[in-house]
């Protein structure tokens, strides 16, 4: 058994697998089919300092190897998460990380702050790369000078370990990345979804109530797998690759494009323990070849 | 019972008319706990353009012999592809799925009002209501008279009057306008189908002060409650169909009726 | 039948179904399928100036309903085309395009020239969007000063129809488009395929020679008709929709976000005459809902 | 004949052992010109992950009949899916694709050498020059005595030589080292399998100055001189493998022999 261990800021995981945020609800959801303790991290689902409704139904469209979702951040706002959640998930033997959001720069610094003072969180996952809502969200993942604001203050705001998210609706996505890490993030996860649409060819219609809405799932693996390897070429902090990750082989790939560690998300949908399958996929994928060490992998393209 | 993922073996396979099949898959779960109106996650292996599973509603359930059996019509690329399975085919489903209809206590007098493939749910609830005592009665909608699936099967239940759209069999009109809804006898109204009949039926439901559940089909990415893709508006705001769905209390849901 | 009539800048078609450059050859290879002519217009493979042989083997790799191609624009170059290729496709009963390719702003205006005194050339395709040459290509795309240099040049020096072809691998593309509209184009094409990369996780190789490739088919359906939507509603020139369309709904989809005639391109590798089906596809959808021209389509979502 | 698109009937599936199979497949079309070293673009259906066709080189055809035979090797998803066809259902292939073999002039002494599957056009190659009075000789090299390909088919056509890489069955070693090819007693070299296989087999012929001609297995996504994905390094420049190819004289090739 190799070891798969794997260090992000202070985060120290059992292994490089992660929920990705959005798509394993609390970890509480996917109890049923394996412990979420199995993995490195939970990454939970997106929430923000208020309740939100998040987006009118029709909110999915299924589309060739993935699909589009316009959730909108529904969430029940982060005093609910710490009264009525927190307390349910608290003892998982892995690490929760909370998924931060914000309309404004102030409240993504206000988030953040009552997160930091929250014991059983280690981290969070500064997302500014959410296609789905009006205010905040991808704007701020999409405009430099912005994302330099609000990653600068979320840093003062937040003393553990950061993670910003990147989005990939970007004309080079190495400039965000670098500068995440000149704001003092200890990690970039990558990539969120790519803005698109559906149509319903018979009733004429936008298939979403929001008409765009955000790309994932296998579809878009090869524009996060580039984007991953050009992020890890650029900056010295550890990259986490997200995006149509469906099996321990398409994680062994984002290693290779040199991601210190990945998240499963769209793959929940179809198989809920996809992300225990991509641990033990890994695993004996490192034994088969000869890898003691995950960390072996990383960027390791011939 | 736990939520599970598993392969089971199509034990049988039978075709009603072009549009909808029957299929019958062999659990090796020996104790069968589903209830009316729960659903299952199936994998559509065998199609290149189906990438979600698709939600299909228990039809029936043998649980000395742990069959389940799924009521299909042919919609589009998902449904077809799954029409192409035969027996012995495994088929990949997660299940039991969602909540379900709230069974009615002794004495109370059901009405199960069904359309198209939206009658699957209702065959299930039926056949348990009888089980235990029950009556149940149905008006079921179709749109022609060789739309009409397994008319014997739920005789057997209870009192069946069918409605169609082309008056080719039993009374021609919508189900809301059939005698059996307006002359009363029933207390509780279960209801499945397309959603304007859904919608006309909980109107009717509410203005008769009659409690109303229905099944929603809204689209769904997991089935399991974390992609949160199958909200329906509800007075508690936004709730996922598939976990607190999909029978909701007419009551609860926000609709323009 | 309905009236598939379509109008680009000068440029008269019979439909609004062209093949998308570098998936049709010059329309003779497809010859043994069906007949050219039968479509709107042929977008022939990228041309330049001179003789170039393209990137190395392996220039493919399949992805989930999709693929990467790092062709890099191998042709014989302009002469070769107009002496040994043009006299054998100069009789076609449609609108012969050529994708004009350079790797200097120099390279464009002579190429453009050229192609200007062409009697049976009706119209270019500037493409500023290949991914797979080192020099030029998407470097023209992706910026703005360059590319509104280059579309300002070409203008010059092209007297008959413009389209430009723009890149998917921006921030925003309704910039880009509106400086083409600014500059003087008569229409814009999208979108070119998006950058990604494909690795093997057997061999721990990339798949391509290049690395990095272009992704084309299905999988970035939603990508082209988000950003059709989004140019058609910024821009008043004509605008062409491409990116994973497949079959007539697939181009009924763009129609209705705004395109005013579509491009097949890598459903050819699949169904030789896929560009084909697309017409008669959507003169069927026509006629089943009643609407008497194609035009009657265009950004009609409801 | 003219390339075209067409859906086969299999009639028969044949299993050679786990890896590998053969599919004989009934064409509309009377007329069967196809010639060895040719081969088809076939449209997996029944896979989810499999987006291209798949090139399969033609392994026989009894024109008299209509039947194409494919031999086919499990190698990843697209195969497999093919490998779960059966008797009655349908594939749709592109045909004939790619340029053929120089037949051999009268007199001359052919010698096919192939390597696993790569056996399969040097079947019908073989075939047709035996019809026209040829004596093809044969040198196939397999991993195991179990790879051994329709061992029978191909001695009714000419002398065969078996080499194994583990000794199980003929020569102990590769082709090239098999005693009929130093030996001599050919003046053309016809050759299919892995790169490094031709490779070997090239540089021998190109010291022997014996005309040796290779068919390439590159990655395709066409097959049909469009995309432009296939190319091989030749003296000419990067030529399409799908139209100038899949055989090549090993003089054209820009190989580091
Ligand atoms: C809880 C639940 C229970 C269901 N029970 C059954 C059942 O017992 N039997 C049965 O046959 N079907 C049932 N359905 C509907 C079934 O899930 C869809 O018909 C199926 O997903 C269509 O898949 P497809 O690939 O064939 O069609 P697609 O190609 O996906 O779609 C074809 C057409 O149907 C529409 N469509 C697809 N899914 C839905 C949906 N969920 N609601 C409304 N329109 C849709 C699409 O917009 C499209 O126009 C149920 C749905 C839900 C949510
Ligand atoms: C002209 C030509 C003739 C061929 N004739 C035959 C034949 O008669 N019988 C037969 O079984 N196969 C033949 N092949 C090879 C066959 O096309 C591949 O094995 C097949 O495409 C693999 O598909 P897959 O989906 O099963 O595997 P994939 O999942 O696509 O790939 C599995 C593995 O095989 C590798 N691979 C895939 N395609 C090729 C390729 N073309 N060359 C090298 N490696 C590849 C992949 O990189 C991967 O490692 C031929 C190929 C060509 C180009
Ligand atoms: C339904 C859905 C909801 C999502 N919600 C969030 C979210 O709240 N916050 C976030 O950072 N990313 C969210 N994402 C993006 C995913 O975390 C992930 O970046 C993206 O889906 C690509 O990975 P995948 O292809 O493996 O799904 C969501 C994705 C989906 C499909
Ligand atoms: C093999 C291949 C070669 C291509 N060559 C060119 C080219 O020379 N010039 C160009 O403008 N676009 C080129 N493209 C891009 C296509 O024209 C088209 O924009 C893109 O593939 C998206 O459309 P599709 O999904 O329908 O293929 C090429 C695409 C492929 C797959
Ligand atoms: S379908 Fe995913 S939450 Fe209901
Ligand atoms: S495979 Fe497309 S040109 Fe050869």
């Amino acid at each position: 058994m190799a070891d798969l261990t794997t260090t992000i800021g202070n985060l120290k995981m059992k292994n490089p697998v992660m929920t990705a945020s959005g798509t394993c609800g609390f970890g509480k959801e996917i109890e049923d089919f394996f412990d979420p303790s199995e993995l490195g991290a939970i990454i939970m689902k997106g929430t923000t300092l208020e309740n939100r409704e998040g987006n009118d139904y029709p909110r999915l469209a299924e589309t060739a190897s993935g699909m589009l979702n316009s959730v909108g951040l529904q969430n029940k706002g982060i005093k609910n998460f710490i009264d009525n959640i927190l307390p349910g998930i608290r003892d998982y033997d892995t690490n929760l990380i909370v998924n931060v959001n914000g309309s404004t720069i102030d409240d993504y610094i206000e988030l953040s702050g009552i997160v930091d003072g929250l014991e059983q969180i280690n981290a969070i996952e500064l997302n500014i790369s959410c296609p789905n809502v009006k205010m905040g969200g991808m704007v701020f993942g999409t405009h430099l000078p912005t994302a330099t604001k609000v990653i600068k203050e979320v840093r003062k705001a937040y003393s553990k370990t950061l993670i910003v998210k990147l989005s990939p609706n970007v004309t080079d996505i190495t400039e965000f990345a670098r500068v995440a890490q000149e704001e003092g993030a200890d990690a970039v996860s990558l990539i969120n979804t790519l803005l698109g649409i559906a149509i319903d060819a018979r009733s004429r219609k936008p298939v979403l109530s929001t008409i765009t809405g955000g790309l994932s799932g296998p579809a878009i693996k090869p524009v996060a797998l580039r984007m991953v390897w050009q992020v890890a070429k650029t900056v010295s902090i550890p990259v986490i690759g997200v995006g149509g990750i469906m099996s321990a082989e398409d994680a062994i790939e984002f290693f290779l494009a040199g991601a210190t560690a990945v998240q499963v998300g769209t793959a929940t949908f179809i198989e809920p323990d996809a992300a225990l399958r991509v641990v033990r996929g890994v695993n004996s994928y490192l034994d088969e070849n000869n890898f003691d060490s995950v960390s072996k992998l990383i960027g390791q393209l011939n | 019972m736990t939520k599970r993922t598993e392969d089971l073996r199509i034990v049988s396979r039978r075709i009603i008319n072009e549009e909808y099949f029957v299929l019958d898959l062999k659990s090796g779960c020996d104790d069968l706990l589903i209830f009316p109106g729960q659903f299952v996650q199936v994998r559509v292996d065998n199609s290149m353009g189906t990438f979600l599973r698709r939600p299909i509603s228990v039809y029936d359930v043998d649980s000395s012999k742990g069959i389940i059996s799924l009521l299909i019509k042919v919609v589009g690329e998902g449904t077809r592809a799954l029409s192409e399975l035969g027996s012995g085919d495994n088929i990949n489903i997660i299940y039991p799925l969602g909540n379900s209809f709230t069974f009615p206590g002794i004495g109370e007098k059901p009405l199960l009002v069904g359309g198209g493939v939206g009658v699957a749910p209702l065959y299930f609830l039926g056949k348990m209501i009888r089980e235990r005592g029950g009556e149940p009665q149905y008006i079921l909608g179709y749109r022609s008279e060789n739309q009409i699936i397994d008319y014997d099967k739920f005789s057997e239940i209870g009192n069946v009057m069918i409605t169609t759209e082309d008056g080719s069999k039993g009374y021609h009109g919508m189900v809301t306008q059939h005698p059996g809804f307006s002359k009363g006898g029933y207390n509780r109204i279960f209801c499945c189908g397309p959603d304007p009949m859904m919608k006309a039926v909980a109107s009717l439901a509410l203005a008769g002060n009659i409690p109303c559940e229905v099944s929603l089909e809204n689209m769904m990415a997991c089935g399991i409650g974390v992609c949160l893709c199958c909200v329906a508006d509800t007075v508690n705001g936004n709730v996922c169909t598939c976990t607190d769905g999909p029978v909701f209390n007419t009551k609860d849901l926000k609709w323009q009726i």
